[in-house]
This record gives C-alpha cells, structure tokens and sequence, in this order.
C-alpha cells in the first residue's frame, strides 16, 4: 500500500500541562494528537507510580504524527511548554496512510 | 493535660487512625498493597460530595446565619494570610530557595479537606455540634493561598507562570466545584434531600473515610520513604510548627466571628492543615521549578499525620478551654 | 396544569436533578471536575444490577402477570416501529443525511435506562406501584431499533456494515445481559433474596444515582459546548418533539395492555428515551459515516435533560388523567 | 442425604452463586459484558478489608482464644503439607511437567478468600457461630504453600527462580498485608470500632459479594472457553478430587484443635480451595515456564465453582456430623 | 546482542472495532499483537477525551510488531477495517530479539 | 532544533516482574525510563485482555530512551529478565531533545 514518510512525536509531560501542551500543538497547525497514558516512571527527578494517586498528578505521554517539514514548528512549539517542567519528547521517522489528514 | 492524652489516646485508636497507620506501615514494609487511581479518585468525589451536602442541609435546617459570610471572610484572610507567615518562618528556619518556601507556603495558606472530614467525624462521635456553612469556608480557602504565593514569587524578582488559564483552573479546580456545588443541592434540598440520600453519604461515611485513610498512609509511606534525602530536621521542624501557629490563627478568626466550640475546631483544623491536592498540581504549573519531593512530603508526610493524630485533639482541648464548650 | 407546574418544580428541585445540573454547569464553566472511566462504568454496573434485581423481585412477589408477555410483546413493536417515526420526522424537519437521520432514529427507537430509574424514584418518592416486569420490557427495547435503522438504510440504497458478530454484539450487550440477568436472579431468589443485598441495591441507590448524574452532566454539557456548530435549531426541536411522540405511543401501549397508572408512566418514559450506550456503539460499527456529535448531543444533550426535567412530570400528569390514578 | 441436596439446594439460589452462574453464563455466550479492572480490584480490597475487621472484632468480643495459636500453626503446616499431597496426585493422575504440577500444588496449598467469604455467608444465613479468629488463619495460609512448591521443583533438579526480592514480595503481599492489617485494627478497636463502620462493611457486603462473583463468573467462563484444548479430562478430575482431600485434612485439623461446627466449615474450605491472586503471581516469577492456563483454569474454573456450589454444603452437612453440631 | 528487523505497525482505533480489527490481523497471519489504551486525541473528528464516559466509546492502540516481508498483507487486512472509520495507522522501522517469535 | 540521535527500547513484560526489570534497568545505567499499561494483547501463549482481572497479572509495556552506545549494555540487562518469560523486546531508532538528561 502506498505509505508516506513522517514523524512521530512523542511528549511525556506532567498533566497538569496537558492542555497547554495540546493548545501549543494545535496553534503550532498539527491536525491530530493521541493522548496515552503513563503509569509510572523515572528519572532525574526521582521514580513515580500512579497507583492510589492523591496529590500527584502523574504523566502522560502525547503522541503527534506530522508532515516532516512541519517538525520545527512543532518542537518549538512544545519546547516552549515543556522546557522549564519535567519530561521527555523523542522524535521517530514513521509511515502513515492516507498523507491527507496530516 | 490528662484529658489531651485521653483523647489523643482515643483517637489513635479510632479505626480511621489505625487505617492510615495501616497504610503508613504496610509502605515501609514496601507491600506492593496499592488502590487503584480510579478508586482513591471515585473516594475522594464521594467523600467531598458527602460532606459538601451535609454541610448544606445542615445550614437549611438551621437557617442562614449571618455569620456565614463573616466566616467566609475571614476564612479568605486566613488563606491569603498564611502562607506570608509560613513563607517567613521557612527562610529563618531553613535554607530552602524562595521558590520552594513559596510553593510550600502555599500548601499551608490552602487547606486539607480530609483532616477537616476527621475533625467532623471526631466532633461527632463526642455529640459536639458545629456550624453546616463551614464546609463553604473550607472550598473558599483552596484557592487563595496560591495567589498569595505566586505574589511573594513575583515580589522576590522570579516570575511565575501565570496566565489567565491558571487563575481559571485554580477558581474552578474540581473539588472546589464539587463541594461548593455539593454544598448549594444540600442547601436547596435540605433535611429532605439529605434524608432521601442518607443511607448514601452518612451511614457508610466512616467506612469509606478509613480506606481512603488507608490508601493516604500508603502514599504518604512511599513518599516519605523516597524523599529521605531532601526533608531535612529544619523542614520537619516547620511542618510541626507551621500547623501549630496555623491553628492559633484559626482560634483567633473563631472567637472574632463567634463560632461554637466545635465550629472552633474546624476553624482550626482549616488554617492548621495544608493542602495535598490543589495546591500540589497548580505549583506543578506555576512554578515548577519547586520541588515537589518537598512540599508534597511536608504536607502528606508530616503535617498530615500530626493533626490526624496529636493535633486534632489539642485543638480541641485548647477550643474547649477557650470558649469555654 | 398547575399540577404540572408543582410536580416539575417539586422534580427539579431533587437532589438526582440538581446533580446532574451541577455536572452541567461545571462542564459550561469548563471546570476540570471529571469521573473517572473505571467508576463511571462501575456506577453503571451497579445501578443496572440493581434496578434489574428489584423489578425480578418484585415479579416473585406478585406473581408472574399473564401481561408480561404482552408488555414485552409490545415494547418491541415500539423499538421497531419509533424509528420509522423519527426518522421520517427528521427527514420533514431537519437537512440531515440519510444516513445520519437514521442513525438518530436508532437512538430514539431504543430506551435510556438512567431516565427510566430516575422515573422509578419519582414513583417510589410519591408511593405510586408500578409493574416489575417493565424493567424486561426496557431489556427488550434497547435492540430492535438498531436493526429498524439498518434496514432503513438498506431500503435507501446505502449499505450499512452488518455482519453476525454485529447482531450477537447487539442481543449479547453487555448492559442487556446484567438487567436480564440480574432480573432473572431477582425472580428467582424473590423477596428473601432481595431482603439479603437490600442494603446494597435499595438503601444507597438515590446516592449513587445521584453521583451517576453528575457525571451525566458532565458529559452531557461538554458534548453541547463542543457541538455548538452541528446540532442546528431545526434538530433540537426535533429532540423535544421525538419524545412527546413516542411517550404518546407508549402510553397508547399502556392502554392497550392494561398497565396501571405507574406502569404507563414507565412505559411512556422507555419510549419517550433515546439511548446514549448501547446505540451509538453499534452504529460506530455498522454506520461509521454517522456523525456521532449530532446522535450523541442530541441524545444526551437535549432529550435525556428534557424528560429528567420537565417530560416525567408532564408524562405522570397525563398518565394519571388518563388512567384514572 | 437429602439434607445436603436440600443444603445444596438453597445455596444454589442464593443471590450470590446465581451472579457466579450469570457471570459464566455471560462468558459463555460471548458477551461483551466486563467489569473494570480498577472496580474489580476495588472491590476485591473492601471485601478483604472488611472480612479481616470482622474476624478482629469477633476475637476482641469473645477474648483471645488460647486456641487462635493452635488454629494458624495447624493452618501453616496444612498450607506447607498440601502441596505435597496434590503434587503426588498430580503425578500419578496426569502426564503434566513436574514443573506444572509443583506450580499447580501450590495453588492448592494456599487459599481462596471469596470461597472462605461465600462460606461465611453460608453459616450467617443459618444463625451458626464461628471463630473468628479463622480470618487469621487464612492470612497464614496463603504464602507457606508457594514456598513448599519451590521446594518441591528444586528436590526434582530443576531450579525455580527463587530470590530476597520474591520472600518478601509472598510475605508482604498486598492481600495479606490488608487481611491481617485490619484484622488487627478490628481486634484493636474492638465492637465499638465495629459499630462506627458497619454500615460499610457488614450491610451492604453480600451485595458487593454478588457483584464480585459475577466478575469471577467472567473471568472463569473466559478462561475455560479459552482453555479447552489444555485441560485434559484427568486434570479437571484433579481439580474435583483435590478438594475433598483438602476438606478432609481440614475437617482432621478442626478435630485437633476442638472448633466449633462453624469453625470446622471453615477450616475445611481453607483446606479445600486453591488461590487465584497472590499464588498465580508469584508463579509468573518464580516458575515461568510453568502454564499459566492450565494452574488458572483450575483453581478458578473448576474448583472455585466446585466448593462454591456443591462443595460448601457437603463440608457443611459433614462438619455437622462430625462435630454433632 | 542479535537483533533481527522488524516493522511496528501502531493502528489508533475506535474500541467497537478492537475484535474486528485484531480478527483480521489474526487472518493476515500475524503472531502477535499488543493493545494499549488511548485517553484522548484530536483529529479531523474533533477532541475527545476518556474520562466519565457514558455513551462515547473511546479509541485504543493496537501495535504490531512483524517481519518487514509480512507488511503489505498486514496493512491490506488492516486497512479494510479501518478504512470506513476513524483512526491512524502509521509504520515505524524497529529492531526485535528472538526473531523466531514473529 | 537541535536533536541528537538514541535508541527507543520497548519491553513488553508480565507486571510482576516490573520492579526486577526496572531495577535490571538502573544496574545497567539507564537514567530514565516510561513504564504504560497494556490493556490486552495476543502472542504464542494466547490471547488476554485485563478486563475484570482477579488472578491474571497483566502485562506494562517499560520504555526507555538510551544513547545508543548503551543499547547493548541495556539489552543484555533487560533479556536476562525476559528471557524465561512471555513479553516482547523492540528498539527503534529515534532522536530526542536535551541529550544531556540521557
Ligand atoms: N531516558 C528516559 N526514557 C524514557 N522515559 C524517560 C527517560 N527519562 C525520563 N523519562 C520519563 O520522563 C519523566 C520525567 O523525567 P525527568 O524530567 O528526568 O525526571 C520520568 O518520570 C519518565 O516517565
Ligand atoms: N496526526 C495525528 N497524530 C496522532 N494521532 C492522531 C492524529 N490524527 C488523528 N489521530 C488520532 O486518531 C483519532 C481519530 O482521528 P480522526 O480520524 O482524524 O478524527 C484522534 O482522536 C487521535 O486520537
Ligand atoms: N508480534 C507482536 N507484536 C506486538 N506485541 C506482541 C507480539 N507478540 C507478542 N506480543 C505481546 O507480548 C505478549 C506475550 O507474547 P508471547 O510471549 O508471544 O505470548 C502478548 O500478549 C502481546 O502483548
Ligand atoms: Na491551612
Ligand atoms: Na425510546
Ligand atoms: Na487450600
């Protein structure tokens, strides 16, 4: 089938954030997102687990696929949200069907 | 004196205390006992429904009192006022950053909703009465505390991350919501609705409190297992001290408003206790250059466990002495 | 009419209704109030079982009546015969695709459980009996309009996607099993049965349902916010008017079998009720090109509020006019 | 005889095995009926919670008998003596790995709590005493079996992944740690602790219990549509067999220490019932390579619902014999 | 260590489709498959998200992880039930241990 | 922006060995790594969903962001806990924001 190159985003930020992050991508012209969730993890800020939350508010991981001339725009746009809080933002090379919702 | 300890005493054996205890254990013990994040969530709606309706109904039954807002008020004050103090008392005692003694200072101006429910279930179990619309004073000081903190930052020359959007979702967090809310379908509904749903939100009340207690011991365990490191002496000290000088406040706005004995207690137990849930997540936002190992630690691990246990019943002691109840 | 009048405000005023306005009210001030999934579902569980429970018990007790069958018989006429109605009535009144007329016709041709309980607590709150068995009677409804919408579109030259896992998913729906299968289990362990988990299933239910309308509120009022450009005026009268016809049509079967003045406002209500589960699932499947925004907002957004508010009042008015109760 | 049909009769139409049965039933026919994984376990932390309260608060009513000892010595060496009885059953009667029977053995050596919960139920409803120190016992029986199995697959050269890590994790499961936790705290607390909470966790529990049951119907009827081609008519024939040698050990130890009838009956279901939760768990770790399907399937599809229906009646009349209750 | 190419296939689905959607990997002859929970996205469709909900089924994530010769046939089954419907499919080059399993 | 190049390892694993694997993580360096729930999935031990669980454990998917001259230190430490169990290990390349934190 014919694939079409990409980029795969993935955000793992604290969710308290989750919406400035989503604004940001949307005002940064990204089509689409897919919030995951996180339940636990590690790092320079020590290790968490979302079991029996009260008072921490975990993560999640939000997930963009884009056009790869759009990539710029999209990292600074989140960068801006996510460089003075915790968290982890990868970029993959990916395929998609149907290039035309993207 | 002997009647502190006696009543320390048999608060400590209270099935709620020895819940928490439970859960505070079993995390040292490094069980892998956990509630799940839905559970403790559908709890804590239930418990801030409950007691958001009672608060209500109660103030039905008895009629809007005129000091309602007088209380409210003050309560506000108290919420602004606080964390001023608290952030004072953090830069002599310790050797923190302004940012973390802000963000902690926050969590002491803001309040805890289940130290307040304990203190309920405490008057209620000595028949000691208090005032319904003590629930809105509670929702009313959420929130300030946080504007008083991101002030004290801003003042001190770093700039916080406000914007329209937070000021929104701190007005509009969903406890607040849910017990102001709560709060008006008791009030509009009265000794009526609250008989219809009684056997919902009073009959099984305690029980539910002790599991949640029981999933607070576990985090708080776990959180004070893993911050060894970062709470040093000082902070311990002030997360002693600070509910202390919080509840002196408390009795102070209760005698200028006039409030009962046991509407004393809660006044309190709301300037006492520090926040867990609100204020936590809006400094993630706000500032989060602050430490949450600190601030969370302080206010689940030690302030916590002081007013469930010793400082519930001192205040007591001191609010039955004071207003003579 | 000034019975009408009394009966709405008396309804409006419950804590069931002023839950579910708070959840709206909290999703139009965009407050980050929520449930979570696990207990929403959990929430649903329990209310299904018990309802179920309670209408098998209350067979038992009074006997197996020879309408039964008849009642059964006839709901599932209507949850045939309502979206022919609706769907010629969307095709007069509004511009809507085929496709989707259709897809909202299957909503309003099955029954919505929550409106159908909170009707149950209307009559248990005023001592007015009603049959048990109409809880089968709604487990027998929530299906056929499914397969009517589909073979409107098939009529229409549009295939629709079904297949024998999608008729199977259909019968075998997870909330059809629990009330037939709770139903069942109410009939056969009877009264004694019932009197073992009375004081799970009867005592707390107003409290949960309580609950459970707040997070339909919720629901409800952030799928109006974001559907404010979809649902045209033209439908929302539509999900007004649906409701007044079918109730029309069911207290038309209530006559025809016999139903007590009780029974035909429940018969009136399962007609006049769209589905907000089981529907929009299937036509996720079989009618993917539907707009979920429009069922759904109208469904949960228009006609769900309308009958919890101000339909059961007018229908219980007219139901004891009619029936002489 | 006829007593134990008719025994077995009126269990069988209890609310409780009928939403088992349900639960199968569903499962069978494919329904996409399902119970969130976070209410279930909810609802698996509330039943344990408040089965170990009540077994406290009986032992502080009634004095600590000098017999409670007595009771989890014995209970301790049953759990480590099972394991060795099923093992050698399973070698003569099956063509099983040593390594699937040893992880099976343990299954039996521990217990199943909602089985010794249904058993409960079961004396309550017929007015008969037991100790209520059992609760205890049944803590104390559930990790000494995993450790006799390990035992067993390293006298046979193959070597189980045994480490510190895996102790403690058998020892401070979370299942024990929260029965013998409140335990405890009923025993600290006493009638009085009883009284606050009951509403919680005496009233409503045999509904929550049925709610329960209906999730382990699911899970039970998907195991055993997906386990078909595993679990060969020998190992099922096992699974019948095993739990009467349990009861009858079990029913030799009650003699021992001198319980009452109702005692006996649950010393017999203790003995009779395999674990579902902490012993699966720790095979994962501990013996990989042992099938999952097969030790699952057992325990929960065909001994579960073996003991619940039939077994807990035939222990019953049995113990009454026996003991002249 | 040895590690053998792989593609990963990650397919975001509306939840009624789940069994559809797997059913037809199973044909296509695919040996495994992971399904991992969606708590909200944005798409042509709108926003959604999964809390409370009632009535709105949700999406989920079913990743697949194949030899690269088995793509096409993957992609085809794939794309027959998800064409008519909502979701994303989108393929990334991986890397697997114990080849023998895929 | 600037990225700077790592591997994506994902492990899929059975939940009770989370904490040996994340502890086998930390021997071997690792400075952070997600840990996701997995909400059902298929593969040569059959199919499993985590609906209504009492008694089968679930499985989470760890995935951890490495430099990549620590992927095979990584992956030997990570396949001396899976090996004897079910569970999937994949590592995809990917580039990711701020290298100093990896
Ligand atoms: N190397 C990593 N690989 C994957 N996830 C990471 C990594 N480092 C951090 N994280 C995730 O990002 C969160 C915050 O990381 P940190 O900002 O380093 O404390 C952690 O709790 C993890 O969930
Ligand atoms: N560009 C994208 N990147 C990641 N996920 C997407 C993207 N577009 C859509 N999705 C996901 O697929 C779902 C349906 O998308 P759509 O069919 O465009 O409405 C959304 O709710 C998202 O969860
Ligand atoms: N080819 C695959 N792609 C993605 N996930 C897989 C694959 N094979 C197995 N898995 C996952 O790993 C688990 C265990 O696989 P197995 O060890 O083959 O039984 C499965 O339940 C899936 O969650
Ligand atoms: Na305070
Ligand atoms: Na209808
Ligand atoms: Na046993």
């Amino acid at each position: 089938m014919e694939m079409h190159p990409a980029k795969r985003v993935s955000i793992v930020i604290e969710a308290p954030l989750e919406s400035r992050l989503t604004d940001a991508l949307n005002n940064a012209g990204v089509t689409g997102y897919t919030v995951m969730p996180v339940i636990g993890g590690s790092g320079r800020s020590g290790q968490w687990t979302r079991d029996g939350q009260v008072g921490r508010s975990g993560m999640v991981n939000v997930v963009c696929l884009i056009k790869p001339d759009r990539l710029d725009g999209l990292l600074e746009a989140a960068f801006a949200v996510v460089e003075p809080h915790i968290g982890v933002v990868s970029v993959t090379d990916a395929q998609v069907l149907r290039a035309e919702r993207f | 004196m002997s009647s502190i300890i006696d009543l320390a005493a048999s608060n400590l054996i209270s099935p709620i205390i020895l819940s928490f205890a439970l859960g505070l254990l079993a995390a040292w013990a490094r069980s892998d006992l956990t509630i799940p994040e839905a559970v403790a969530k559908g709890m804590s709606i239930y418990l801030l429904f409950a007691i958001g309706f009672k608060g209500g109904a109660s103030v039905a039954a008895h009629g809007v009192d005129a000091k309602l807002l007088a209380a409210v008020g003050v309560g506000i004050v108290l919420s602004f006022g606080l964390p001023l103090i608290a952030f004072a008392l953090l830069n002599v005692m310790t050797k923190l950053t302004k940012i973390d003694a802000a963000a902690i200072a926050a969590h002491y101006g803001s309040i805890s909703i289940v130290t307040f429910v304990a203190a309920t279930s405490v008057l209620e179990g000595r028949g000691i009465a208090s005032e319904g619309y003590l629930v809105a004073v509670a929702a009313a000081m959420e929130a300030p505390a946080i504007l008083s903190a991101l002030w004290l930052i801003a003042r001190n020359g770093t700039s916080a991350k406000m914007d329209d959007g937070l000021i929104r979702e701190i007005m509009l967090n969903g406890s607040i919501v849910l017990l102001v809310g709560a709060f008006a379908i008791g009030m509009i509904t009265g000794e009526k609705g609250l008989a219809e749903i009684a056997p919902f939100i009073v009959s099984p009340f305690k029980g539910v409190l002790c599991l949640f207690l029981l999933d607070m011991g576990l985090i708080a365990g776990r959180g004070l297992r893993s911050a060894k490191g970062v709470v040093t002496l000082p902070i311990v000290a002030f997360g002693l001290l600070m509910p202390l000088i919080g509840a002196a406040f408390g009795l102070g706005a209760a005698m200028l408003i006039g409030l009962s004995t046991g509407g004393a207690l809660l006044m309190m137990v709301l300037s006492a206790s520090a926040s867990y849930i609100a204020v936590p997540a809006a400094m993630r936002v706000a500032l989060p250059q602050a430490n949450p190992a600190i601030y969370l630690t302080l206010s689940l691990g030690i302030t916590f466990p002081f007013n469930l246990t010793l400082g519930i019943p001192l205040y007591l002691t001191v609010a039955q002495i004071v207003t003579g109840g």
